[in-house]
């Protein structure tokens, strides 16, 4: 395996380089993946059938998760960083900060399917609410996944230290979590704001 | 090479079998002035189909003859050449030329299927409610205040509004003598846009796969002068049963029935989901109450 | 310790903050319809360019043209996708 | 009992049950050959574990292969049942999941895989790559869409198969109007084969991005490369979206959601519409790549170069885009207005300019050529005139008001069938024979070969083309039967009649398969069609390496200009060449995932969610091991004494 000490670690092989286009090419792919959701989710809108609509929305707690996850995507920048100057136990830190506030987004959102399906609101109601769940439901679900990943990574970072290898899964799930925050702010704007309008 | 030569002559035994014989397909057997638009399109676009292929079916023969290899020398280099700006500007023109023909002629025919026929404007059309289930069709007049399952009269020189809807899988309604086809489907109703005129049998179909009887989804047009029309329909309400709901629903559970008249219409007692999906446009509505209310109702059958 | 925190970080991070508060007006504040949708096409596309270039490092790389093209490509498909639903369901319908 | 009364056949009949034993006894013989030869040890050895692109692409074609088979079938029992009026050759429910299982397995499971196939083989070495660019990733891929086409044929022999059309349209797909396990089948299989697909996507898109020979620009990738680039640049947009559209589809028959359902705010018309934007790019994703083989097929035989290079990827990359926004043309008849049928009729129509280059460029190939008749160049040529019935119908049918007259009859039929037959299975047909050999390292018997291409090219012509006749007289599709006044008795015997010559057709293939594995000769050098691009200067077969140097490449046909101009294609000296260890966990996984896609669709949630967790657990697996599992290096005398015996052998 050659190592190219000019690059960033997590560049530095050709297998590294190689990994993240790949992993770029693969967030395209996520990006038609929500596209279909909101491409439903906007024809469903109204499409209410005998439940309720858009008035289940609350403002605290999606006010709660977008600073929750906001904050998160910039401590998983500075994670970066940190792992760029070779401060180990910094990255951890940011790296372990990013998946607490994923953990306090997870318990908001549980906690607000639970309102919703208190207020009579569940996924097999109607049309409109299958497709809320759906698209709730697929970016909670990518955020539980990441939060195992990043476990992950935390526990290989602290056992093989930064290689290039771990440097560049680091990286990779930086990038996921980024990109989940894209997602939230269109969830965010488009499902939460624009149905409280 | 004699497979080329046979296709070709094949498809010209097809085009004069298509245009002009004594028993001419289906869909170049027009009744009405819809059908005739969508056969006159039809062959138009064949003519100009068949005027491509011959253009390049003919250059290709001529490559393979001109260049294959057992007629070059042995020595012969096929030169290397990366093309030409002006011959590959010209064969994407030809072609954008002849779509931009086409395009006009798409949208002028759609138009006019999509309306009341030409002429016939100021006629006051008789609606039809004609609904799909397994595997019959029900044709609703709301006006003459009768139902028919599996056959439909109709009047001819009046414009017909035929309002389409299921109560189940996607149907397609198509009888190809009078234009074309338009789904029936069950959240929905459909709108489309006929005219007889000249009296005769025609048959049509539910043309869209919808489970196993949908092979025997057929039913009889019978186009009769208005005068004619007026007597039928006389004729079907003084001897017909009325249509209860309980007959109705005893009706929705059989899968084959036979011709069938009643007096009354279902639309009483189960009507048509009225409103398309526009119904939940938000673009002009400020006040989302109104819309939710309106939805709440539509939703309700 | 200033090393941790690089300024178009904390940059990046006070921006996408403060269109989050802006695209808040519109439930706050009784906007038109269109002027609402405006305000939140732009913030949320605003704040999308903050992630992808601020935080993602999608410029850094060799390979920044594929990256670029690739996520164009993408978002060239998804509003295809939602403009031409929206138009077969409910602008034309 | 209640347990298992569920896998029974909800609609059974004798040649149901004749299939049951062939499958048990066909398995029962696989498993005592390999247990009697001993050859246990080697299958999982040298090709369940292997991460080689070469060896996955053979697999892909087998499978395929035997795919293709199956559909044949599946398609002749169609045409015995209409060749007659009336006829009770087949029952309602029986045609129907026949034409569903027809469909559904040529285009996901026949197409498909022989597209991954030739992709896999062929795209590394056109690129010079050692590789592809995440080979484990690859091994998932083939798992995973074996996996679901496993999954879709054990469906009809194991709780019933499905019946609502390669479509699948809903509400007829839904729980209501199809009771039987069916259709979840459909949903789950194509579900595992499509989470493939979309890794090979990306998987390839990085290899050809990153991958490529020093010196290799991207407008000097050979035609075939370049068509895979843009198949898969579909394939990332599109398959993520089926996914979706699967899983709301499954979710509305397993856990009561109401995406497709007829009350409660459901809309039947957004499964047509979700699958459609699928489904037609899915059509160019398959027809893309064939066009991308006739151009390496037509420009070899032809003794010259691709005329109009540039204009041929610039209608490659304009087909591309096009096709993601025509969609809505499969169903002009679903009530939206003139404005929306216009546009996507305009947009469908466009897509015939760039189609139209592409023909008029293969027609000035030919020009100033020195044409070959091979068997693969016969493939390539019966192509152009008889796709192009199938490209002017296709026009024909764009166009939305006509539409309304062909749609649903088999006019639609004949025009599809003379796409994808001439434009795909033939341009796959000419692949396989031609790159024969650089998998394989012997030929494919010539005559036998040209006995199949002849009886195929006649009767399919035979076979279709009455249907566009039968479409205009009013014959709808999927109708199991029609009745003798209709009058389309004597065309439909007409094309049953075809039918049996091109499923003989294929059966002289499949011969000259076997013929040639037994009896044509071995030593047939690097090159022996005389080719132009990189792959017929290495070694057939490909050593496990591909390039034992990497290639410096100046052109779109390096080879082709090394050999004339004479210059070294391999200037570096050898070196180590670092490979990737085989591997047992994408099997494993893929095999857990069957079990999770099985338990799902008999409602076993317990199970589904233990398979979820187990494959978490592989992925899991994996993520600690790649921190030290580091491949394997071939060292220099290793590689120079397989090159001295590979390339002595062959002079």
């Amino acid at each position: 395996m050659k190592i190219d000490n000019s690059l960033p670690l997590e560049y530095s092989t050709e297998e590294n380089r190689l990994k993240i286009l790949g992993f770029w090419i693969f967030l395209a792919a996520e990006i038609a993946l929500f596209a279909t959701l909101f491409a439903t989710y906007f024809a469903y809108q109204g499409r209410t059938g005998n439940g309720p609509g858009t008035e289940i929305f609350e403002i605290t707690p999606v006010l709660i998760n977008t600073f929750a996850l906001l904050t998160s995507s910039f401590t998983i920048g500075l994670a970066v960083n940190a792992m760029r100057l070779g401060n180990k136990k910094a990255m951890l830190t940011f790296l372990g900060l990013t998946l607490a506030l994923g953990l306090v987004f997870l318990g908001v959102e549980i906690k607000e399917f639970f309102t919703f399906v208190h207020e009579g609101a569940t996924i097999q109601t109607s049309g409109y609410l299958s497709i809320l769940f759906s698209t709730l439901g697929t970016h909670g679900a990518h955020v539980s996944l990441g939060f195992f990943w990043g476990l992950f990574i935390i526990i290989q970072v602290s056992k093989y230290g930064l290689t290039p290898h771990t440097a560049n899964k680091a990286f990779i799930f930086s990038l996921y979590w980024h990109f989940l925050d894209v997602v939230w702010i269109f969830i965010f704007s488009f499902v939460y704001l624009k149905g409280m309008m | 090479m004699k497979m080329k030569w046979t296709l070709l002559a094949l498809i010209f035994a097809v085009a004069t079998a298509l245009t002009g014989c004594e028993n001419p397909l289906a869909v170049f057997d027009p009744k009405g002035p819809q059908a005739a638009t969508l056969s006159d399109t039809i062959i138009l676009t064949i003519w100009i189909m068949l005027a491509i292929c011959v253009v390049v079916t003919v250059a290709f023969i001529y490559m393979l003859v001109k260049y294959r290899a057992s007629k070059q020398s042995k020595d012969y280099e096929p030169p290397h050449i990366e093309g030409s700006a002006v011959v590959e500007t010209i064969w994407t023109a030809i072609p954008i030329i002849i779509v931009a023909f086409l395009s006009v002629v798409t949208v002028v025919s759609l138009k006019d299927v999509e309306a009341t026929p030409k002429g016939y404007e100021n006629k006051e059309p008789l609606v039809i409610y004609a609904s799909s289930s397994n595997w019959k069709w029900h044709f609703s007049y709301p006006e003459e205040n009768i139902e028919t399952v599996n056959y439909v009269y109709v009047p001819t020189d009046r414009p017909l509004e035929f309002k389409l809807y299921s109560y189940g899988p996607i149907s397609s309604f198509w009888i190809p003598q009078l234009g074309g086809q338009k789904y029936a489907m069950a959240d929905m109703v459909t709108t489309l846009h006929l005219l007889a005129d000249e009296p005769g049998e025609m048959w049509g179909r539910n043309s869209n796969f919808s489970g196993k009887g949908s092979a025997h989804q057929l039913f009889d047009v019978q186009a009769v002068s208005p005068a004619e029309f007026e007597e039928w329909v006389e004729e079907a309400k003084a001897k017909s049963e009325p249509l209860t709901e309980e007959k109705f629903d005893e009706l929705l559970k059989t899968e084959h029935v036979g011709r069938q008249t009643f007096t009354g219409t279902h639309l009483e007692f189960s009507p048509a989901p009225e409103g398309s999906h526009n119904m939940d446009d938000m673009e002009n509505k400020e006040d989302m109450e109104d819309m939710e209310d309106m939805n709440h109702d539509m939703d309700h059958k | 310790m200033a090393q941790l925190f690089p300024k178009h970080h904390v940059m990046g991070f006070i921006f996408s903050l403060v269109l989050t508060v802006v695209a808040m007006a519109v439930v706050v504040y009784d906007l038109s319809y269109t002027a609402a949708m405006a305000i939140l096409l732009i913030t949320a596309f605003m704040q999308a360019g903050v992630q992808l270039v601020m935080f993602m490092h999608a410029g850094e790389s060799e390979d920044k043209v594929t990256i670029y093209t690739n996520v164009i490509y993408m978002v060239f498909f998804a509003i295809v996708t939602i403009l031409g639903t929206l138009l077969l369901f409910i602008w034309d319908m | 009992m209640e347990f298992f009364e569920r896998f029974a056949v909800p609609h059974p009949s004798f040649a149901i049950y004749a299939s049951m034993v062939g499958i048990a006894l066909t398995s029962l013989a696989i498993v005592v050959g390999l247990t009697y030869f001993k050859k246990w040890g080697y299958l999982w050895r040298e090709w369940i574990t292997t991460v080689d692109h070469k060896r996955i692409g053979i697999m892909y074609i087998l499978a395929a292969l035997i795919m293709l088979l199956r559909g044949l079938v599946d398609a002749v029992m169609l045409r015995a049942q209409l060749a007659i009026p009336d006829n009770t050759i087949l029952d309602s429910q029986h045609y129907n999941e026949v034409f569903s299982a027809h469909g559904v397995i040529m285009i996901m499971f026949m197409a498909m895989p022989f597209l991954f196939g030739l992709m896999n083989i062929v795209t590394p070495l056109q690129i010079g790559a050692r590789d592809v660019a995440f080979p484990r990733l690859n091994a998932i891929s083939f798992w995973l869409f074996f996996m679901g086409a496993m999954l879709f044929n054990i469906a009809f022999v194991v709780g019933g198969a499905p019946d609502a059309g390669w479509t699948s349209y809903f509400p007829l797909a839904s729980e209501e109007f199809s009771p039987s396990v069916g259709t979840n089948y459909y949903m789950m299989s194509l579900q595992l084969s499509g989470l493939g697909t979309l890794m090979t996507g990306i998987n390839f898109l990085t290899t050809i991005f990153r991958m490529r020979a020093p010196g290799l620009k991207l407008m000097q990738l050979p035609m075939f490369t370049w068509a895979m680039l843009v198949t898969n640049v579909l394939i990332i947009a599109v398959f993520p979206l089926f996914a979706v559209a699967l899983a709301f589809g499954a979710m509305d028959r397993m856990f009561g959601t109401q995406f497709f359902t007829i009350g409660n705010g459901g809309m039947d018309m957004m499964w047509a519409n979700l699958f459609w934007v699928w489904g037609h790019p899915e059509v160019y994703i398959l027809i893309l790549p064939a066009f991308g083989i006739y151009s390496e097929i037509i420009s070899t035989f032809a003794r010259r170069n691709l005329y109009g290079y540039k204009s041929m990827v610039a209608s490659m990359v304009a087909i591309t885009i096009l096709s993601l926004v025509v969609w809505a043309h499969h169903f002009y008849t679903m009530g939206q207005g003139v404005l929306a049928n216009s546009i996507f009729s305009i947009a469908t129509m466009a897509i015939a300019v760039p189609t139209g280059i592409k023909i008029f460029n293969w027609l000035a190939t030919l020009r100033k050529g020195k044409i070959e008749f091979t068997t693969p160049m016969l493939w390539s040529l019966a192509f152009i005139p008889t796709f192009l019935i199938g490209g002017v119908t296709g026009v024909m049918l764009a166009m939305a008001s006509a539409d309304f007259q062909y749609h649903n009859t088999m006019f639609l039929v004949a025009h599809f069938h003379y796409t994808i037959i001439p434009g795909v299975v033939y341009a796959f047909i000419a692949g396989l024979i031609y790159w024969w050999p650089k998998m394989f390292g012997f030929m494919l018997n010539e005559k036998i070969g040209k006995v199949s291409f002849w009886l195929v090219a006649i009767f399919f012509n035979v076979t279709f083309f009455p249907m566009f006749i039968t479409g205009l007289d009013g014959q709808a599709r999927r109708m199991y039967t029609y009745s003798e006044e209709t009058g389309f008795g004597p065309l439909n015997l007409i094309a049953s009649i075809g039918a049996i010559g091109l499923a003989l057709g294929f059966i002289v293939l499949a011969y000259n398969i076997y013929w040639s594995t037994r009896y044509m000769p071995r030593n047939i050098g690097s090159d022996p069609w005389n080719a132009r691009s990189l792959e017929w200067s290495i070694p057939s077969p490909v050593p496990v390496y591909n390039f034992a140097t990497l290639p410096h490449v100046k052109s779109s046909q390096a080879f082709w200009d090394a050999k004339t101009k004479g210059h070294n294609l391999f200037p570096d000296k050898v070196e180590e060449i670092h490979m990737p260890n085989n591997s047992g966990v994408p099997f494993i996984m893929c095999v857990i995932f069957f079990i999770g896609a099985f338990s799902l669709i008999f409602d076993m949630i317990p199970l589904a969610i233990a398979s979820l967790i187990g494959v978490f657990a592989c992925m899991a697996y994996r993520s600690f091991e790649a921190n030290h599992d580091h491949g394997y290096h071939i060292h220099v005398k290793e590689i120079e004494e397989t090159e001295e015996r590979l390339r002595g052998a062959n002079k």
